[in-house]
């Protein structure tokens, strides 16, 4: 496969202002790579400020509610609450390497924007974040967040005002400042090398699994399940199996309002092979290639398409992808909230939701891992809303 | 096949030692009747290419005028056979006129790489930009372009570094030079070193060379054309045609409008 | 020392109703802390539930900045975002043991009661928590991160609507259901064997810090620093070192607007001997012995008095206790937050302002550890309105 | 010294096989003068101990209805002086009433506790009652108190258990007995087995006992009363106080709604 192909997918679809900057990325990545102290730095970062490895937790209630063995991959753990963070080190490790003083980011929920916020604090660069000013508005407090960080935020009022727009905002932004800006992508999309560069450095989340059943169990999981927006988590947890072939990988796209209605952001399920945002994937978009407008309850979710590698692994079917709604995933972090005390993000309650309706699927002696992506406390008040629950007044004294 | 017409209109230029202008317009903004009309009056008032901008939902190398115009564009409900069919008039109408079109490449890749080129061709389409498909991944639809004689013009910027040569080495028809960084909208000033970026350029090749992006007056215009072949204005116009649309013009006195202001860049030093 | 005597501090002034039921859990403690299975389900559920052991992190730009090392004590990076997991879980353990079904707490800023909410949810155990109706106000996500764990919050308006009137109608409701409820005191105050409990199940913190100190460098270090509300992650930080004279220990108190203000919440700096909440410690009070109405900007140390077993560190000067200011407080939340990328819980934030502010008394040599107690998500909106901030129309696009 | 009152009276009242009803109110509410007017009227009207609660900024053994007559007690000023003074005037006015506070430790502690009680021993007070000093933390006061001829009252509760013997063994003056667990505030039921609670405490000792906490009406009154020695109401009485300044009564009127009241309690199986 040439490099930056995942099969048809994948690829370099960006404006000429950007292709130099790419080359010198991938540049700096290739050498990063090989130098030890490069890698020693990232570990380092990981261990001693993400505060990894994260636990890889056995949810023996859920276990036994659901009748088979399940372990949540705690990545909601993590400083700063999501798997965001480990991409986010090592993309501002090399931003340092390649002599950077300014970063800039798109986010969603929001976490990302908090990662990158976060680590450009740790280094003292400065950082500009775009956000949809739907999504600022679903994850203000995540804003507050990073404005306390230091970070710039920008609302992006384009289009639906979300993920998508965001990222289109930021791109439009590094095209302006691409000398002296590090644009660090928050998930598996994008031109490449960011595909490669956000999966390697999301593998460990994969890596510890694999380490952690082996030690348990002396064998390998059964399935693994995680959610996917742009990808990131996903591939972090399943790359390390890929040639695993007895390990199911299992995705959960953002289902909406049903994939039946035309409020999701399921790309797998109901995508068709196009180039957008500098890659071949699969997005949502009509016969003419307008993109979609989408939705989902979770603003981490809500994207239309999907990173190059998940298409190439839902073409070949190495990976399976399915909807979760909006409704399954409130329910699942209802769930694992009263069950396990364990508030998860929306975005992972998605994954979560797909196990509970496939547990059939598994007998009580195979061992599935979740990927608990982030944690919920960033949408516990939009979930409330959801339910229409927290009318003060309803108190009793 | 026979010849291209940018080949032919940049060798007349050439010859008269005249510098090509070529305005942009978003194809149905407001609708494709009055770009129809709009365009016959640029040619009019002394364009010498046509680029017609396809409007996408998220065009992510444009910034907020073309982006508006898109959105015009598209709740009017244009498609790519509107772009075409408004093609096909012009360039029948104006044998000389080389029409340009500007799309992401994924209206492209999902209208079908080989279809799309085939209707470029029976509309008459000399040129189609895509902003997004760089040297690296042209391949993909180069063969299909030139069979049908359709050229894909080359984009270069003053930070293509070390892939200028690259660039260079096999653009056709002219060369699409970005005057700065960022994404398409006026600027008042460019921090572009203009001698520098030309000399490496014209180093390398003598393929006709196009200045766009940002040029926003008469001004600009006389300033960068020593430098290059011809200039491209697009964010300037579009923003008229806003205006006018504000206005509330009809279609005619609108595209008069953009003929007049047309007119103030033709004019200087033509 | 008599049992529950801290000098002349700590006792068991209790009604007659609660008096069994004290005696029921100290035997109960005595017997499970002798119980080898019960110490290694505890150990196991800080290590596999809460994340434990929580990271000591060097502070490399605050070091730099104010020319000390400084470590500090990762405790936001626990479940639920503070170190009062960590007590919980240890006294709901003892809850399950005493055969208890329901569970009741007290909480200031929310974070005992979310840990309470969430240990409960783990345990199927019900869940009441009681919590000021200022504080609920303050903290509103938390109200609703406990229902979402499937609590119900009673918003208490007496008095002030804080912690010492959440903690009065806690321990009125206890006394209600003594027979079938477990009371799960957040803080090491209350009528012994509270604070002895709270302190052994938070002692983990200091015993993880001095661990960690004496493998990175052979030494123990120069001082401690915590912040003091009840007192429970100071005592937890402290106690392992008190016999450690080379060791300074030093609490931050909540100083409000100042403690020549009758708006602080300095019990040790301003208060006298008295008996309240169970327990003879420091506190404010006029000279009848009415208490105090207290403010401070953190709802975890908007408290009147504070644990006996401080009371006796500070009158035998064993540790050192410093009023801090909210307007220094926040601006160490702000500090901390731009210069490391780690959001402090405000009340964490007093540690780290007094250490500050106290920073000419260490040499470049000398290794200082300030206990990070909780994270700061749940305060950025707050302090955001603190400082005027997040008018959302000053955003530019 | 003296015989304590208690004494005497509990004495008394054994004698003449009569039951103590002994009303609580919290001096002070809403101000000195009228509990001092108030207090006058329950006595007259059949009061055989009165009981004065001293008000307290936290009062985390009460309800809700002493917590507010606290409060309103603590807005009018009241100090332990003013109850000092009432509990003087109307144990030098009743020479057979014992007057007997309740209040919590801390007012004790942080007065002084030797001050404390010599100042009761000046007012005539007879007991104390201090629901959050136990037994194991009683001798910081009691040696003192005892000094001064003071009892401090013990309390018991149907959740004592083992303590019960304990407790029983050094009470003076009468036992307090819990009629149910919580705080104190009216009840319309109680889950507890008096027969049972009666049959331990009566087989460790003799001591006169009296119930308190909850009880809501004359009936109640009846019905526990052959149980014990006495019956204690508060908050149903401090409930009248609170409506009666609801209603803007005056303080002779408002001791005057509650003299009536508290008749019916004393009326009822004398
Ligand atoms: C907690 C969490 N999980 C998942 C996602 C989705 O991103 P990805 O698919 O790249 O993991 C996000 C994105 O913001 C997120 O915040
Ligand atoms: C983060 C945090 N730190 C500190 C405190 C103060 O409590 P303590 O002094 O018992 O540690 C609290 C109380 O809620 C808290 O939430």
């Amino acid at each position: 496969m040439k490099d930056g192909r995942y099969g048809e997918f994948g690829g370099q679809y960006s404006p000429e202002t950007l292709m130099y900057a790419l080359s010198e990325l991938e540049t700096a990545y290739r050498e990063a790579v090989k130098d030890p102290t490069f890698d020693a730095e990232y570990r380092r970062l990981l261990r001693e400020y993400a505060g990894r490895p994260s636990l890889l937790y056995l949810a023996e209630r859920v276990s036994a509610d659901l009748n088979t063995t399940v372990y949540l991959k705690r990545e909601d753990l993590n400083h700063t609450g999501a798997h965001k963070i480990n991409n986010v080190l090592g993309q501002i490790l090399l931003a340092v390497r390649m002599g950077k003083k300014r970063v800039i980011a798109e986010t969603g929920a929001g976490q990302h924007g908090v990662a990158t916020a976060t680590a450009a604090a740790l280094f003292g660069l400065s950082c500009d974040v775009f956000m949809g000013i739907e999504d600022t508005r679903r994850q203000s407090l995540n804003v507050y967040r990073m404005e306390l960080l230091g970070a710039q935020v920008h609302p992006v009022t384009d289009g639906t005002g979300t993920l998508k727009d965001a990222t289109s905002e930021a791109m439009r932004e590094w095209s302006r400042r691409v000398e002296d800006t590090f644009y660090v992508i928050g998930s598996v999309v994008g031109p490449h090398p960011y595909p490669e560069i956000v999966r390697d450095f999301q593998r460990v989340i994969g890596d510890e699994i694999r380490a952690e059943m082996l030690r348990l169990h002396g064998r390998l999981p059964d399935a693994l399940f995680a959610c996917v927006g742009g990808g990131s988590n996903a591939m972090g947890t399943f790359f390390p199996f890929l040639n695993d072939k007895g390990v199911r990988l299992i995705g959960a796209e953002a289902g909406g309002e049903g994939i039946d209605t035309d409020r999701h952001a399921a790309s797998l399920t109901k995508g068709t092979t196009g180039v957008f945002h500098g890659m071949k994937s699969i997005f949502l978009q009509d016969e003419e290639g307008q993109i979609a407008p989408v939705y989902s309850i979770s603003a981490g979710l809500d994207y239309p398409g999907i990173g190059p590698e998940h298409a190439h692994l839902f073409r070949t079917g190495r990976a399976e992808y399915y909807p979760v709604t909006d409704e399954e995933a409130v329910c699942a972090f209802e769930y694992l909230s009263r069950t396990e005390g364990i508030i998860p993000a929306i975005e992972s309650a998605h994954a979560l939701a797909l196990f509970r309706r496939m547990k059939d699927q598994f007998s009580p002696d195979q061992q599935v891992v979740v990927t608990l992506s982030g944690r919920g406390d960033k949408d516990v008040e939009a979930i409330g809303e959801y339910r229409g629950r927290f009318q003060k007044e309803e108190y009793h004294d | 096949m026979t010849k291209n017409r940018i080949d032919t209109r940049f060798a007349e230029l050439r010859a008269k030692g005249r510098k090509a202008f070529i305005p942009f317009i978003t194809a149905g903004d407001p609708d494709i009747g009055t770009s129809y009309k709009i365009a016959k009056e640029l040619i009019r008032n002394g364009a010498d290419l046509i680029e017609f901008g396809v409007p996408y939902s998220d065009p992510s190398a444009d910034g907020p005028v073309i982006m508006r115009a898109d959105q015009r564009a598209l709740t009017a409900g244009t498609r790519l056979k509107d772009v075409f069919a408004l093609s096909s008039s012009i360039s029948s109408e104006f044998p000389d006129i080389p029409v340009v079109l500007l799309l992401y490449f994924n209206s492209v890749f999902v209208y079908g790489i080989e279809r799309f080129f085939a209707d470029c061709e029976s509309a008459g389409i000399s040129g189609v930009i895509l902003p997004d498909l760089p040297l690296e991944e042209k391949e993909e639809a180069e063969p299909q372009a030139l069979s049908h004689g359709v050229y894909l013009i080359s984009m270069v910027t003053p930070v293509s570094e070390e892939r200028t040569a690259r660039i260079l080495g096999q653009a056709k028809g002219f060369l699409y030079c970005v005057a700065s960084l960022g994404v398409t909208g006026e600027r008042s000033d460019f921090a572009t070193d203009f001698t520098a970026y030309f000399d490496r350029l014209n180093a390398l090749s003598d393929i006709p060379k196009c200045i766009g992006f940002g040029v926003s007056s008469p001004e600009q215009k006389a300033s960068l054309q020593p430098f290059c072949d011809g200039v491209i204005v697009g964010s300037a116009i579009v923003r008229r045609i806003e205006e006018g649309i504000k206005e509330g013009l009809n279609s005619d006195r609108l595209a008069e409008k953009l003929g007049a202001y047309v007119r103030t860049f033709t004019e200087v030093t033509r």
